[in-house]
Order: C-alpha cells, then structure tokens, then sequence
C-alpha cells in the first residue's frame, strides 16, 4: 500500500524541464522529458489527457497552472489522490511566495524553488504545505537574514498551520458565508441538477492561541441541544473542515472548536443538494438565418424575492465564432459581442427580484466558410451575479466565540453572499 | 556540418566553467555563494557542471544556510558519479549532524540519505542512530524518512544496526508527525521485504488512531494507507475502528476523505448488522459526492474510485446519479468517466433523464465521448429490461441523423440488445438494414452480418445481403471474415435453397484453401465436416439456443475487485488493475545525461529582446 | 462606429500574442483581433486592409481560422498599387490553396497581372501560380507563362520556367507545348534561368517520353558543356559556396544527366568524361562538395558507365561510409540501396559497417540501415546477420523493435535452408517480440509446421516450454495454442523426439491448464481466446478423458459478449455434449495447406502490395 | 521537389510555413505537431534528416530556430541542407545579423525572401546578390508608393485647410 514518487518535475509549457527534484533515483529527467513532450505533442489540447498516464514502468501524474506543468514520476502504486492534491498545494505554496506560479516566477527563484520541495516532500512523501509557516524558515532573497533559522515549532506541532507568539493591537475575525449556486438545464428547460454549495471563509487577525468555537443554526446540533429548531434550523449535506478543526469533537456533538490559522483560510465548506429554483432564469432563441445572418432573443427573469437586488449580473450567450456586425439592444443594462470567449455578453449592473429584461442581438456571417467545417462545439447559455445580505440555504452564525489565555476581547465580522457557481443552460 | 552556423541566430557563452572555477574559489564569501547559485543555475538548465565538483565542496564548510542547503543539492545530483571525491563531504556531513540548529542536522541527515553512494552509506548509520533519538521533533521525522533511504541502498545494513527497532519505537513518539513518518517508512520497508515487518496490532492500532487526530493531512494519509491492512478481529472491533475514522470524512483534504472511505469499506466486510451497514452506506455517500467539486485531476480519481464503490455496493450512490452528468467545461477524460458511472447508476427510476442526456452527448463534437454516449445508450438498453425500448428508440434517433460513426456504434450495441432480448425488438431490422452499404468498421460490420445470418429466416433478401459481402472476403480483416462464415452457414441451415448453397460453397472455399489464417480455417473445416456428416447434428449445434447475455460485461470479477478496493485511492485503483502489473522496480541511473542539448534551454532568452 | 475599428498595429498585436502564457490567453487575444477584424472588412475598410491581411497572415500560421479574409487577397490583388498586390498574393498563397474553390475568382486578375508592364508585377503573378495554382488554372494560363518563357528579362524567364513545372505536375498533358522553349533555356547564361531550365527540362523527361528524347538528342551536349563550364569555372563570389562555384547548378545537371543516360548509352558515353572529372575533382571536405559527389555517384550508377567511371564512384562510397559525419553516413546508406542491385558485390564489402548502423543511436540511420541489411542477405550471410539481429532486438528501443522484427522475420523466411533453423528462430522471435509479429508471418508459420510431420512433435514441445515463460508475447500463444490443439497427443508423448531435444513430461492436464491460463489472461485479445477456444475442443478430442473439464470451460463463454466467443462456446458445448460421436470426425488434423503453392501465391501478393 | 518549408523554434512555435503541396488545414496543424515532436527531442549530433510518412524532413538548427524542408525520398538531402543554409545567410544580410526576433516581427519580409529563393517546391535562384537585389528593388517600390500616397495626402491636407 506504501508507495512514494521518485521525482517531481516543474516542466514548461512545451513538457520541458525547468526546476526537478529527483528523490529517488529511480527515473531520469531525460526519461520524463521525452516521454512527456511526446504526450503533449499527441494531441491538440493538454487539457484533454486524463492526468494519471503509465508508460515503460513509471506512472506520470500531473497538473498543469498557467504556463507550467507540474509532474511526478513514480515506480510504486502510491496514493494518487494524496500526490496529485499536492501538486495543487504546490501551487498554492509558489504562489504565496512568487505572487504568481510561471515559467519565469520559476526561473528567477529556482533557490528557493529547490529550498520548497526539499522541505515540502522527503524521499516522495509529501510533508509539509503551509505556505504561512514554510516562509517563516524558507525566505524569498528579499527577507533573507544572515542569522541561520531554526525550524518553527508548528512544523511538527500538532497545531501545524500557527505559530505562536504572534500578536495584534486589535484583535478582528472577518467571516464572510459565501454561497454558490450551480444549476444545469437541459435543452428541453428542465432542471436536471441543482445544488449550492457554501463556503465560510474567515480571516483572522488575533493574537496568541486563540480557542474558537462557531455555532450555526445546524439542525442536527439544535436538536441535540433540546432547542426549538422552528423554521430557523437547517441541515448540511457534507460539510468539511479545515484542518484546524476538531473533526472527533464534531463527530461527537457537532461543536465546531478550532485554533485558527493567521490570515485567510477556508473555515468550512458544505453542500446542499436540495433543488433550489433557479434565481435568475435564462432563456434564449436562436434563429439562423442562411449562412449570413444569426438573430437572438434573450429572456432573464430573476426569480428571488423583491427586496433582494443580484449585482454584477452577466449572461453569456454563445455565437458562432465568426460572427460579424452586431446589433444589440437591450431592455435593461448593456450587451456587447464578446469575440473572445464567442459569446454575446450581456450584463446588468443591478437587477432586483421579481424582474424581467429582454436583450435582442443579430449578427452577420461571412459567406465562405471555414475549411475544415467541424461542427462547433455546443456551448451552454452561462450566468454570473453576486446577491449580498442573502443566502439560499438560510445558514445562519449564531456565534462566534474566541477564547485567548490573555483575555483579550475580540470583535468578530459576518457577511452573507450568494453568487453563481457553475450555472449553466444548454441552449437548443 | 554544424562548424560555420553558430554565427547565425546566436549568442554564445564561452569559457563558462572556469569562469565559475575561480569565483568558487574565491576569498570573498559572497562571491563564492553567488558562484554556487550560478553554478546550480546550469545545473538547473542542464549543463554539465560536474567538473566543478571539488571547488564547490570546498564551499561546504559554512555558517550560511542557502548556501550549504545548495551545495547539499549539488551534492545529490552528482554525488553517483563522482563518487571518490563524495567521501570528501562525510565530515562535513557528520559535523553538520551535530550542529546545534535542528535544521542544520535534519538537512544533513536528510541529504546523506539522498547520496547513493556505497562508501558513504557506511559514514550514515552513526549520525542516523543520533538523530533518531534527538530531542527534535523535526529532526526526528526527517530521521524516520532517512532509515527508508537507507533500506532502499542497503537493506542488510538497516537490520543489522537496529534500525527497524528504532523505526518501531518512533510509533510510539509522542510527536505525530514523527509518528506519521515512521509509519510511511515502516510500510515501504514491509512491502519490499518478504519477512513481517511491520505488524499492525490491536496496540499500534489504537495508537496509530491516536495520532490520526493530531498529525498533518498528509500523515493521515500516511497511517489511513498504512491501516487498511489490518484485519478486525470481529465485527465488534471493526464498527470500533470505523467510529473512530468517520469523522475523517469531513477533513478538506480529498485524500485523507478517499483513505477513509477505504478503510471503512474494508472494515465493512467484517461488519454484519445491515443497519450499520445500511447507515455506513448514508454517511459516506455526500463526501464522495463531494470529491466531485474538486479540481479536475482529483475527480478524475475519485470517479475511477466511485467506479469500483458502486460495483460493490451499488446502493451507495443510487439516488445521487445527476452529480454525475457532465458539465461543458468537464475535461473529456472526466466526461468519460462520469459516463461509466452513469450506466452503472441507471434504473428504471432514473432512466428517462438518463437518456436526454446521453442523447444529447451524443450529438457533442468529440468523436469518442460521442461513441461513448451511443454505447451508453445500449448499455442501459441491456441493463434496464423495461427501459429497453425506450433506449432503442433514441437509438434509432441518432441512427435517423445519418452520422457514419454514430451509426456504426448504435450497430455494434444493437446487436448486443438482440441478444439480451431475443424475438422483441427484430422489427427495427430493416431500419438498420439501410445503412449496410455505409458500413467500414470492422466491428459494425461484423455485427451487422451476425445479424442477417441470426434472424436468415426473417429477412426475405438476406442471402443478397449477405452475398454483397461475400466478393470482398478475401480482403475483409478476421473478424468479418469469421463473422461472414458462420452467418453463411446459419443461413444455409435454416434456408437450404440454391442460392445460399452456391454461397456456402464459395464462402468455405475462401475460409480454408484460399486462406492461411489457421484459426479461420480450422473452423470452416469443422463446419464443412460438420455439413458433410451430419446435417441435422449440424442445425442443432450451430442454431443452438442462445442464453440470454447478462449485463456484466463492465463488471469486474469480484476477486480482483475487492483486491482493487483494498487500494482504494491508489493507482492500482485508478488503472484498475493490481499493482504488481504496473509497479516495477527498475533501478536506473537518474544522473541527467550532460547531452548537449539541453544546452540553451532557455531558447528565446538567449538573445535580447530589442533586435 | 464599429467598437473595434480602431485596429492595433501589426507589431503590437504580434507583441501582445507573445505575451500570452497560455493557449487559453493567446485564443481569446487572437479571436478579439479577428473579430475586429471582420469589422474592418464588413465596413470595406481600405486604408487597413493591408495590415489586416498581414495580421490574418500571421493568425493562420498560428493555425487559427481564417477563412473570412480570403476575400481580401483577392481585393487587394485587383488594387493597381505593387504594395497592394505584393502583401495580396502573398495572402493568397498563405491562406488559400488549389482546393479552395474562391481561388477560382482569382484567375482574372493573374491573366492581367501576367502581362503588366511592370515586372516585378508580372513575378508576382507568376510566384502565386507556380505556387498554388489549381489544374484548372494552369490550363487557363498556360499560355501566358509559355509566352514569358521568352522574355527579356531572366527574372521573369526563370520563374516562368518553374511556374511551368506546376502546370505541367498538375496537367501534364500540356508537356508538349513547354518542350522547345523550355531546351532553349539551357543556352542562357544567367544561372537562375539555367537552374530553372534544368529543372523544367528533368520535369519534362519524367512527364513525357517524346520530351526525354527530344531533350536527350538535343540538350546532352549543351549541359555537359554547362557542367564542365561550372565545374571548372575560376572563384565566382556570386556563386560560390565552399570553394565550389553553384553547387546548386552542379546538381541539378547531374540530376538531368541521369535521366538523360539512363539505358542510353550514346548519351552516357557523352557525359563519362565530365563526371569522372566532378568525381576526381571535387572537395570532400564540406557539405556542398559532398552534396555534388553524393548527386554524381548516383548518376554514374544511373546511367551506362563504365566500369572505371564505377569503380570510382564505389570508392567514394566507402569513404562516405566510413566518414565520422552522420550525414554522410546517412546518405552513403541512401545510395547502397540504390547501387545493390546494380552491384552487389561492392556493397557487400561493407556489411561490417552496415550493421554496425543498424545499432546505431541515430532512429534514422538506423531505419536506412536495417533496409539495406535485408536487401544484403544472402544464403551465406543469412544465419550469422539473423543472430546479430536477434541478439539486437532483445536490447533495442521499443519503438525500433517492430520494424526490426518485421525485417527479421521476412530473411528468417526467406533464407530458411533448414526448416529446424527457420523453427527455432521464429520460436526465438515470437518469444522475444511477439507483440510484434504481423498476422502474416504467424501465419506462415503455421503452415510450415503443418508441413513437417517430423518437426510437428518438436514444434510443440518447444512452444510449450516458450509459452510457459512469454505468456505475454500475443503471436506466440496463439502459434503454441494452435500446435497444442493440434498436436496435443505429441506434446505428452514426445513423438518424434530429435536427437538435439531433450524430452519434456507434460501430463494432459498440464496442456489443458495451460490453454486455460492463456484464456483467461486479463490481457489475452479476443482472437486469441477464440483460439484457446478450438485448441480445448480439439484437446478434448486427443485427450478423451479431459473431455468433461473441456465442457465446463467451454460452456463458461455461453454468455459471453464477444460473438464469436459465444458462438463458439455454444457449438462447441453441443458437440462435446451432444454429439459426441462426431465429434473426433469434426477435429480430424486439419488439412494441410499446401506450402509451395502457397509460397509462390504469398510471394506474388507481397509483390503487388 | 520540396514539399513544405518549416520554420520553428525550440519551443515549438511556428515562425514559417510553406506548403507547395496541398496540405489541408487540419492536417498542416497535424504535421508540425508531429514532426517538432521529432524533430526538437533529436540530440545534436544525430544526422539532420528523418524519415517521415514516405518522405524525408532534412532540417538545421541555427541557434534556437530549426528550418525544416520536407523532400521526397530520391531528393539530394545534402543539397537540401546548403539551401536552407542559403536561405540563412540571404536573411542574414537582409536584417544584418538575423535573429529570430526578426522573423517574428517581420515575418511577411521572410516570406518575400523565401519567394525569391523558391517557386513550385523547386529552387529558383542560387546567386544570394540577385535575390538582396531583387527584394530590395520591391521594397523600394513600396517605399515609393507610400512616398507618394503621404505626399497626395498632404496636398489634399493642404488643400483642405
């Protein structure tokens, strides 16, 4: 069941070697730089290889972010789950350090790129991810002081994501609950599958080892408690935790009690399968005109109560992608042709419940058509918008307690907000 | 050839590496440290830069930390080919492991490890055993690691000084993450060696359950692998175990949520109250569907792991069957999998919303995923006896649209619904009938023909049908060829007029002297022998009653299975296959290869940007 | 007011394209620029339509689409300015090709611009014609680019020369018409024309049989003298590359030297002269030079040489073959293959060297190589050059071992003295590489088994004991289950046990578990298992007691969704069953397929292949 | 004959095509993607040719550009490789010490060049002072006629006023 990488790549663009770090000895760079240049070159669109490839004894894994391939080469049957989560982390942790991860962050920094992944996985186990800490011991050239480090104690600790000692003049917790709305409609109008899932994201500024305990309206916890869940309570499908909580004592009786990190981080996230209705509804008809000419009528009809307000509202609509000579109007916000995502782009700076606003569009087609006429891909109607002080699931924090051996009292922070997720309807 | 062309397109460096010798060599310290930069740099490009090995070992005596972490890292790489100058680094090495920065020592203990070097393993037990036992959680942990490095060099040398004791008593630390390493290593080791090693007891269980709670995420992941390979006594103390790992599902890490679910199937086996079962079953359900808000790569995971889950317990996932439709901006090897999912979660319940969506995959623009809807489509055909007609009648939908592919592939299932449902479904014969002549797969067209020759009797042209095969039967790949044989012979039998007979005889002189394929022939000669002796016996073998053909087809045998689902997570998981297929332990030299054509690597950028 | 009529320059939209780090940025820059693009072009925009063709231009080579410019060549092709013109063809070429139809629309405009006052004009047409002109065109036009065979200007001659090439690759009939002009480019002295000549004279030899004769009778003499005026020529600087004036010219005339020699001894012995002087004369030391000896070798192994003009060229082969440069190298090979049938004895000489390429590093050299090696083999050589081989292949890089093994195969067959040499190799090579092996030489294999009553017995004992270690060598299982099924009752008795053999003790059910094991490998194709399948029903006709075990096997595939697995198990389970008095009646051996009339037959299809 | 001339860099981006054989364009996409994949992992010593589909790529590295030219099989591979170079050095004296940069920008100016060096996949000039002299005459055509077209405009401008 053990099973560990033999090295980790950084590769460009093309599947050529930046930055490795061999752990094992076991799998040459020569060996991964063919093999995946090959691979890349095989098809068109990187994206469309499944990550885990074998090849010749040695199983690739990878993950691509802007420019760079990130890829691990192992002769065991190691955890993929567990490495290609990592190379995630790996991101993340370039880019706390380099702002961005790129092919040129990579170059200007290869020291402490070496520095990273000597710290973060020994012998191709992963060890260690908190970005926050890993800076406190491994320091850009910038920060570098000449007095030689010790290894923070939160490395091993069982508290690993805080350090001790760290202080603040105001003592502040911002918690924001963010709700995601995903929906997908089918040409024929159905909803075919709807869920939210929410997110508490939390920054803290506190000092010390701050206990914190977080009550929500879960109604699993109020009945344990004997308290009147009356319309109030809701209940969560799956919720996770950040590391920082104490997943036994939630098991036990659904206490949230954590030491929280310092900064931003995601608290908790859940998800709620439960078929919401459609806040804003999205229709549009499509006529095709010969080959020269394409007419859109685009329907949108907030379907959410009157004293809210959607903000930032952005109904895409795809076009073919030679589409020439727009002509829009729009009963409400503005619509422009967006060539590069070929798609009608139609926002509405505030668009409140119970309202409905038309966008009608034409383009023009030229008349020879491309070469290797392959049908374009069918691409869904696709909305955005944010709706503040609103939460689809009526999560509610009831408290936020932070206790702190120094007593010190601290003011904590909430908003609610729900925005689109991946809301998407297919056209006709 | 190449003498007079670098003038062109270039800039080159010359005279580099002596340039480097005498900055290494420097008196002033951070001229030095700059040079050990520049000279990793090339290293970091490609170049050969091994050349430079004792200058800059000579830079290893050094308070400056940056600098000796990058000499250790020069050290690894070209350590295995310069191993007689590597001893000149052990004092260093050993001094360093005493030095009073715990990050001093755990690098130096960390490096050693990493120099696979004979001579300097020996140098490595003594500093090892120290750190072992330091006072240091971090250099304890890193000490762990090490013992694994060793066992990989030298495993003789690893029981003879103790080591696995050692390693053994780490589980007992009272730091996790020393714990969690110790773990790691003692799990490699075990599965590299033949004696028992690494024995989980009921004692180490309970410990290792311990830690769980405290160590990193990544720990966790060590010591959830580390224990799916222990066996509960009895059911007792496997809902025990369970209890204490459930609560790992809701950890953020998809990981440590995959190893959970690991364990707890593998603790279910033991498990024997349905109602435990049955409640297992509903908690474990939303984090797997869960996983699939992650990023692409670990859905992709986590669908071939769902994959073998809902194979072995079916109910898990039963009613969460549209978290697997997919999504437009769905990678397509994600699609592809969601799609194995979803024929494995239809029902009769669900079937309809099923459908629409294969249907509509099906008219996508990737040419396999669209292959892959169609196949769908007979799949649940096959599956759901009641949704069967439904199914069919989207088939011939997109069978009415005309696109070769998509036609060929409706074929090739359509033949597989026959026989799952014989004498239901023949009437749609004709429709498919038509696109005979478009017909260039082998697979379609071997499929198409066993239908003419299966249902002879029914099909008033089928001996014209047929015969438009026969005069390309030299040419047509085995598969039709074999095809064509037995439809002949069927339609002979059941119809022994003139016509199939002139056939039968072309088609079995083609099938045996006019061919060397020796599979081919030898089943024309057993059915001319067959004919020739004992045509009736002949009618009853080859027109034999079919038994009906099951729904398995994409089921894997339960042995394997449960051995996949003991890896759950794992690549065997993802591959679908046992890991002694796919692990090998070849060793080969890792030294990158100075070839020169790493050279410039850096292409563009070794020429300015204002031309 | 269009939003993206304000077009960036050229150079800034180049700019802002390499600034992208990913495929996903670079699309959305390039379709934004297309789109305002189309813009430009739907409002008949002419003062950008220059720079919006060449920002097509540099899209397309990024491989995007840009069908909706093509018009704007064709407009500004039609535009009177040389500017226009210049960037308008250019475009033409780049973004449209003979199959598109919109060509078509073009053909005017060329007719004119191929008789424009202005020259540099009359070059362009001519450059876009000869480029991509479609069969069509070329009729259309042919007469203008025939009449600009005699203009005044060399610049025009030499590109009209070559225009002509095209028409007559896409009509050749009209070969005739550019036949007499195109013998009277030779007498020019600008070298583009006399390049240019050459070249429209060699296509018109490979086109028509009447232009070969008429160039032959009347233009030998002419080109020898060019060559021999070129080669002797004193340092020309315009054309001199490595010492060597033209080496261009030089080879193209020793290319039409060779089409005009060949099976023509009067010619040939017109040119013996001047090329034994290019092949004495010329500097080895550089590319170029060997670029000219390459050309002349070959001619003086095309043509009707003598035997001292051959003798020379052979030993500038040899050196070629030993030289350290692997391009050389390379093309030495390249020309063996061609100098083997004309003299196989001089490249015998070299077989140490050759196979020493065909381990090379170089997948090139190698692939060259391995196809001279084949065509060196002779009854002598063939055993010791097939054990080099196949201790090769067992080292060699997966992706050379198909060719390999394919190549190893074919000179096995072919140069099997001994039928027990040619088993034992085969045996050899399908345990090695039998994932390798094409259908057909399996194939054959079985037919020789089957016609060598005494190898049969030793043919399956060998394969037992090789399937047992290769399980996973696809061909070899299914030659071993083939003789298995076949040949069982010699496999548990050592039939026909040959002196060399050492006997083997295999029980019934030892053969039996091991067709088993083939059929139910993860991996086993579906062919194959079909052919476990008949190797058990034959099985259980040799073995009668294993006849029950058989059943269950065979009966286990009734379901099975691969037909023809099903299909099998269902007839065979009746026959095992049911009708078992037939049954060893029906698994009779099979009849041999007759080996020399199926030899001569194979031998004639690979041929027409 | 040469049936496609390549122009690509290390990293595989293209820098120039040119087809004399028709290529549709789904397929040209194809070939530059197979033969960079076999053309840019070759190491540096190895020969400049490959074998490719029936025919031969002959290719030279000149710093981080690789020119590619694909011929047919009983086409003359070393001539081929002084063409390209003759094609290197007349761009050389065209920019005046070329770089890659060059061709980026300028790219049209390449083609124009390669027009004058190629017609119908066959060599057309072997003298590199004709081809500087006959693209320097176009271009000063160019030049002429945007003299011309500024100072009309200026007239108007003038006029205008």
């Amino acid at each position: 069941m053990a099973g560990a990488v033999s090295a980790l790549f950084l590769l460009d663009i093309k599947g050529r070697v930046l930055v490795w770090r061999d752990y094992r000895g076991d799998v040459s760079a020569v060996q991964a730089e063919r093999f995946f240049t090959k691979l890349i070159e095989k098809e068109a669109d990187p994206e469309s290889h499944s990550p885990v490839v074998h090849d010749d004894g040695v199983t690739y894994m990878f993950i691509q972010h802007n420019n760079v391939f990130l890829l691990t080469a192992a002769r065991q049957n190691c955890n993929a789950a567990s490495i290609l989560l990592f190379l995630h982390r790996v991101v993340d942790v370039f880019k706390h350090y380099f702002e961005e991860l790129e092919e040129e962050s990579l170059r200007d920094n290869f020291v402490v790129v070496y520095e990273l992944l000597d710290e973060m996985m020994d012998f191709g186990y992963p060890q260690y991810t908190e970005a926050k800490i890993l800076s406190e011991f491994i320091k850009t050239d910038a920060y570098r002081m000449e007095v030689t480090q010790r290894p923070p104690m939160a490395v091993t600790n069982a508290v690993s994501w805080r350090s001790e000692g760290i202080r603040y003049k105001k003592n502040e917790v911002f918690l924001d609950v963010v709700e995601s709305v995903n929906i997908l409609v089918n040409s024929n109008g159905q909803i075919i599958r709807s869920d939210v899932v929410g997110a508490l994201k939390m920054r803290t500024y506190l000092s010390g080892m701050p206990e914190c305990k977080l009550g929500l309206n879960d109604r699993v916890l109020l009945e344990a408690q004997g308290r009147a869940t009356k319309g109030k309570a809701i209940d969560l499908d799956d919720i996770k935790f950040h590391q920082c909580v104490r997943l036994a004592r939630f098991e036990n009786d659904r206490t949230i009690s954590f030491i929280p990190p310092d900064g931003a981080f995601d608290l908790m996230t859940y998800r709620l399968s439960t078929q919401v209705k459609p806040l804003i509804w999205v229709e549009a008809q499509v006529e095709k005109h010969s080959r020269s000419r394409i007419e859109l009528m685009v329907k949108a009809r907030s379907q959410f109560k009157e004293r809210s307000t959607a903000t930032n509202v952005e109904i895409e609509v795809p076009v073919p992608a030679d589409s020439t000579n727009p002509n829009i109007r729009t009963s409400m916000g503005s619509a422009a042709y967006a060539p590069e995502n070929d798609a009608l782009v139609w926002k509405i700076k505030s668009f409140p419940g119970g309202k409905e606003y038309m966008c009608r569009a034409e383009f023009s087609l030229p008349s020879i058509t491309a070469e290797d006429g392959a049908p374009e891909k069918k691409a869904p109607i696709r909305v955005k918008f944010e709706i503040p002080y609103f939460t689809v699931s009526g999560i509610q924090v009831r408290y936020l307690k932070i206790i702190e051996k120094s007593g010190y009292q601290a003011l904590p922070w909430v908003r609610y907000i729900t925005m689109a997720g991946e809301y998407e309807l297919r056209l006709i | 050839m190449s003498g007079h062309d670098s003038k062109y397109f270039s800039t080159t460096k010359k005279g580099e590496i002596p340039e480097l010798k005498e900055e290494l060599n420097s008196q002033y310290k951070d001229k030095r440290k700059d040079a050990v930069k520049k000279v990793i740099a090339a290293m970091t490009v490609g170049k050969d830069v091994s050349s430079l090995f004792t200058d800059v070992v000579n830079c290893m005596q050094t308070e400056n930390l940056e600098l000796k972490k990058l000499v250790y890292l020069y050290l690894i790489n070209y350590a295995k080919s310069q191993p007689d100058l590597a001893i000149l680094a052990v004092n260093t090495f050993v001094k360093d492991s005493q030095d009073p920065n715990p990050l001093i020592r755990a690098l130096a203990v960390r490096t050693m490890g990493c120099i696979r070097v004979d001579k300097i393993t020996e140098y490595l037990c003594d500093p090892l055993q120290r750190c072992l036992k330091d006072d240091d959680p971090y250099v304890r942990k890193t000490a762990a690691i090490c013992v694994a490095k060793l066992y990989d060099i030298n495993a003789e040398l690893v029981e003879d000084r103790g080591f696995l004791e050692n390693l053994k008593d780490l589980i007992s630390d009272n730091n996790p993450m020393v714990v969690a390493n110790a773990v790691a290593a003692l799990a490699e080791i075990q599965e590299n060696s033949a004696r028992p090693i690494f024995e989980i007891t009921s004692h180490t269980l309970s410990k290792l359950l311990t830690a769980l709670n405290e160590c990193t995420e990544w720990g966790q992941v060590f010591i959830l692998d580390a224990l799916a390979r222990y066996k509960a006594a009895d059911a007792r103390e496997a809902e025990n175990i369970v209890e204490r790992v459930t609560p790992r599902l809701q950890h953020a890490n998809c990981a440590v949520v995959l190893s959970a679910v690991k364990m707890i199937l593998l603790q279910m086996e033991m498990i024997t109250s349905t109602d435990v079962i049955r409640n297992l079953c509903k908690k474990m359900a939303p984090p797997l569907v869960t996983l699939l808000s992650a990023e692409p790569e670990i859905q992709y995971v986590a669908l071939r792991n769902i994959n073998l889950i809902v194979q072995k317990r079916p109910t898990i996932l039963s009613h969460e069957i549209k978290v697997f439709f997919c999504k437009y901006n769905d990678p397509i090897y994600v699609k592809m999998e969601k799609l194995e999912i979803m024929i494995k979660l239809a029902s009769d319940r669900n079937i309809d919303q099923v459908l629409l969506e294969f249907k509509e995959y099906a008219t996508e623009v990737d040419v396999d995923f669209v292959r892959k809807a169609v196949r769908a489509i007979g799949r649940c055909a096959i599956k759901l006896e009641r949704a069967a007609e439904r199914c069919i009648s989207v088939l011939l939908e997109l069978i009415k649209i005309k696109v070769n592919y998509v036609v060929q592939e409706a074929i090739i299932v359509i033949k597989d619904i026959f026989r799952r449902y014989p004498n239901t479904y023949e009437s749609i014969i004709a429709t498919l009938c038509e696109s005979l002549d478009t017909l260039d797969e082998p697979e379609a067209k071997a499929s198409m023909i066993w239908i003419i020759g299966e249902y002879a009797e029914r099909i008033d042209n089928a001996d014209e049908l047929l015969e438009s095969f026969l005069e390309t039967f030299p040419e047509e790949p085995a598969m039709v060829q074999l095809q064509l044989l037995t439809a002949t012979v069927k339609l002979f039998l059941k119809k022994p007029t003139d016509v199939p007979q002139q056939m039968i005889q072309a088609v079995l002189n083609n099938a045996t002297v006019e061919t060397d394929n020796p599979d081919l022939r030898d089943r024309a000669y057993i059915y001319w022998r067959l004919l020739s002796t004992d045509p009736e016996a002949a009618k009853d073998i080859v027109l034999a009653e079919k038994p009906v053909i099951s729904d398995d087809s994409n089921q894997l045998e339960p042995s394997l299975l449960d051995e996949l689902l003991a890896n759950i997570a794992t690549l065997s998981s993802v591959y679908h296959k046992p890991p002694e297929v796919f692990v090998t332990r070849a060793k080969v030299v890792a030294a990158r290869t100075d070839e020169e054509e790493y050279l410039d690597g850096n292409g563009e950028t070794a020429y300015s940007e204002t031309p | 007011m269009n939003p993206f009529s304000s077009g960036t320059r050229l150079r800034d939209m180049i700019r802002s394209i390499r600034a992208c780090k990913t495929a996903a940025e670079e699309r959305a820059v390039v379709r934004k620029e297309c789109a305002a693009i189309r813009a430009a072009i739907s409002e008949n925009d002419q003062d950008y339509r220059h720079r919006n063709l060449a920002k097509l231009m540099f899209i397309h080579m990024l491989g995007y689409p840009t069908h909706f410019g093509q018009m704007e060549c064709l407009k500004l092709i039609a535009a009177s300015g040389f500017p226009e013109k210049r960037i308008g063809y250019l475009g033409l070429m780049l973004l449209l090709d003979e199959r598109q139809e919109v060509l078509m629309l073009v053909t005017n405009s060329l007719k004119q611009d191929l008789n424009h006052s202005n020259q540099y004009i009359v070059g362009l047409a001519l450059c876009a014609l000869g480029n991509i002109c479609s069969a069509e065109m070329a009729r259309d036009l042919a007469p203008e680019v025939e009449r600009l065979l005699n203009s005044r200007d060399p610049n025009i001659k030499k590109k009209a020369a070559l225009c002509s090439i095209r028409i007559i690759r896409k009509v050749p009939d009209l070969s005739e018409n550019f036949m007499y002009p195109a013998a009277s480019l030779l007498k020019e002295k600008h070298h583009g024309v006399l390049i240019s000549g050459v070249q429209l004279c060699t296509e018109l030899c490979k086109a028509s049989r009447d232009a070969l004769e008429h160039i032959r009778r009347n233009c030998t003499d002419v080109l020898v003298r060019i060559l021999k005026d070129v080669s002797n020529s004193s340092y020309a600087p315009e054309y001199d590359i490595a010492g060597i004036t033209d080496p261009f010219l030089h080879i193209r005339v020793l290319r039409l030297l060779r089409i005009l020699g060949q099976e023509d001894a009067d010619s040939s012995e017109a040119m013996n002269d001047i090329l034994a002087q290019v092949a004495t004369k010329t500097e080895s030391n550089k590319n170029a030079g060997n670029a000219i000896l390459y050309e002349c070798v070959e001619t003086i192994m095309g043509i009707e040489a003598t035997s001292g003009l051959r003798v020379l060229a052979i030993n500038i082969l040899g050196r070629f073959l030993s030289n350290r440069d692997n391009n050389i190298r390379y093309v030495a090979l390249n020309i063996l293959m061609r100098v083997i049938s004309v003299d196989t004895q001089a490249v015998q000489r070299h077989r140490t060297t050759i196979l020493e390429c065909v381990k090379d590093t170089d997948a090139s050299i190698r692939k060259r190589a391995l196809e001279l090696v084949f065509l060196l083999v002779n009854d002598t050589n063939a055993k010791p050059l097939t054990k080099q081989l196949i201790d090769y292949l067992q080292v060699s890089d997966p992706d050379f071992k198909e060719d390999l093994t394919d190549k190893i195969c074919l000179i096995v067959e072919k140069f099997s003295q001994e039928k027990l040499w040619y088993l034992d190799h085969m045996f050899k090579v399908l345990s090695l590489a039998g994932n390798y092996v094409k259908d057909d030489v399996w194939h054959a294999l079985i037919v020789s088994i089957s016609n060598a009553p005494d190898l049969q017995g030793y043919s399956v004992r060998s394969l037992y004991r090789a399937l047992q270690a290769s399980i996973e060598q696809e061909s070899l299982v299914r030659v071993a289950v083939w003789c298995i099924g076949e040949y069982g009752e010699m496999l548990v008795s050592n039939i026909g046990c040959l002196d060399s053999e050492e006997p083997i003790t295999v029980t019934e059910s030892d053969a039996i578990d091991l067709v088993e094991l083939a059929l139910k490998r993860h991996t086993t194709d579906t062919t194959t298992r079909a052919m476990c399948l008949v190797s058990l029903l034959k099985l259980s006709s040799r073995f009668p007691p294993t006849s029950e075990r058989v059943k269950e096997i065979v009966t286990h595939h009734k379901g099975n969704v691969e037909l023809e697995l099903q299909q099998r198990s269902i007839e065979f389970a009746s026959i095992i069953q049911r009708h078992a008095s037939i049954k060893s009646t029906l698994l009779e051996r099979m009849p041999v397929l007759d080996e020399a009339s199926y030899l001569t037959k194979r031998a004639g299809s690979t041929q027409t292949t | 004959m040469i049936n496609f001339v390549l122009l690509i860099s290390r990293q595989g981006k293209v820098r120039l095509t040119k087809w004399y054989s028709p290529y549709a364009q789904k397929e040209r996409s194809k070939v530059i993607r197979e033969l960079s994949g076999l053309i840019l992992t070759r190491a540096p010593k190895l020969c400049n040719f490959v074998e490719w589909r029936g025919f031969k790529v002959v290719y030279r590295r000149y710093a981080s550009l690789y020119f590619c030219m694909c011929i047919n099989a009983d086409d003359n591979e070393l001539e081929v490789l002084e063409i390209i170079h003759h094609f290197v050095e007349i761009l050389d004296r065209y920019f005046g010490s070329v770089c890659e940069l060059d061709l980026i920008f300028n790219f049209h100016k390449a083609y124009y060049i390669l027009d004058e060096i190629l017609l119908a996949g066959e060599l057309q000039e072997s003298s590199k002072k004709n081809v500087a002299r006959l693209i320097a005459a176009q271009d000063s055509l160019v030049e002429a006629a945007k003299e011309e077209s500024n100072s009309i405009s200026n007239i108007i401008a003038q006029a205008a006023k």
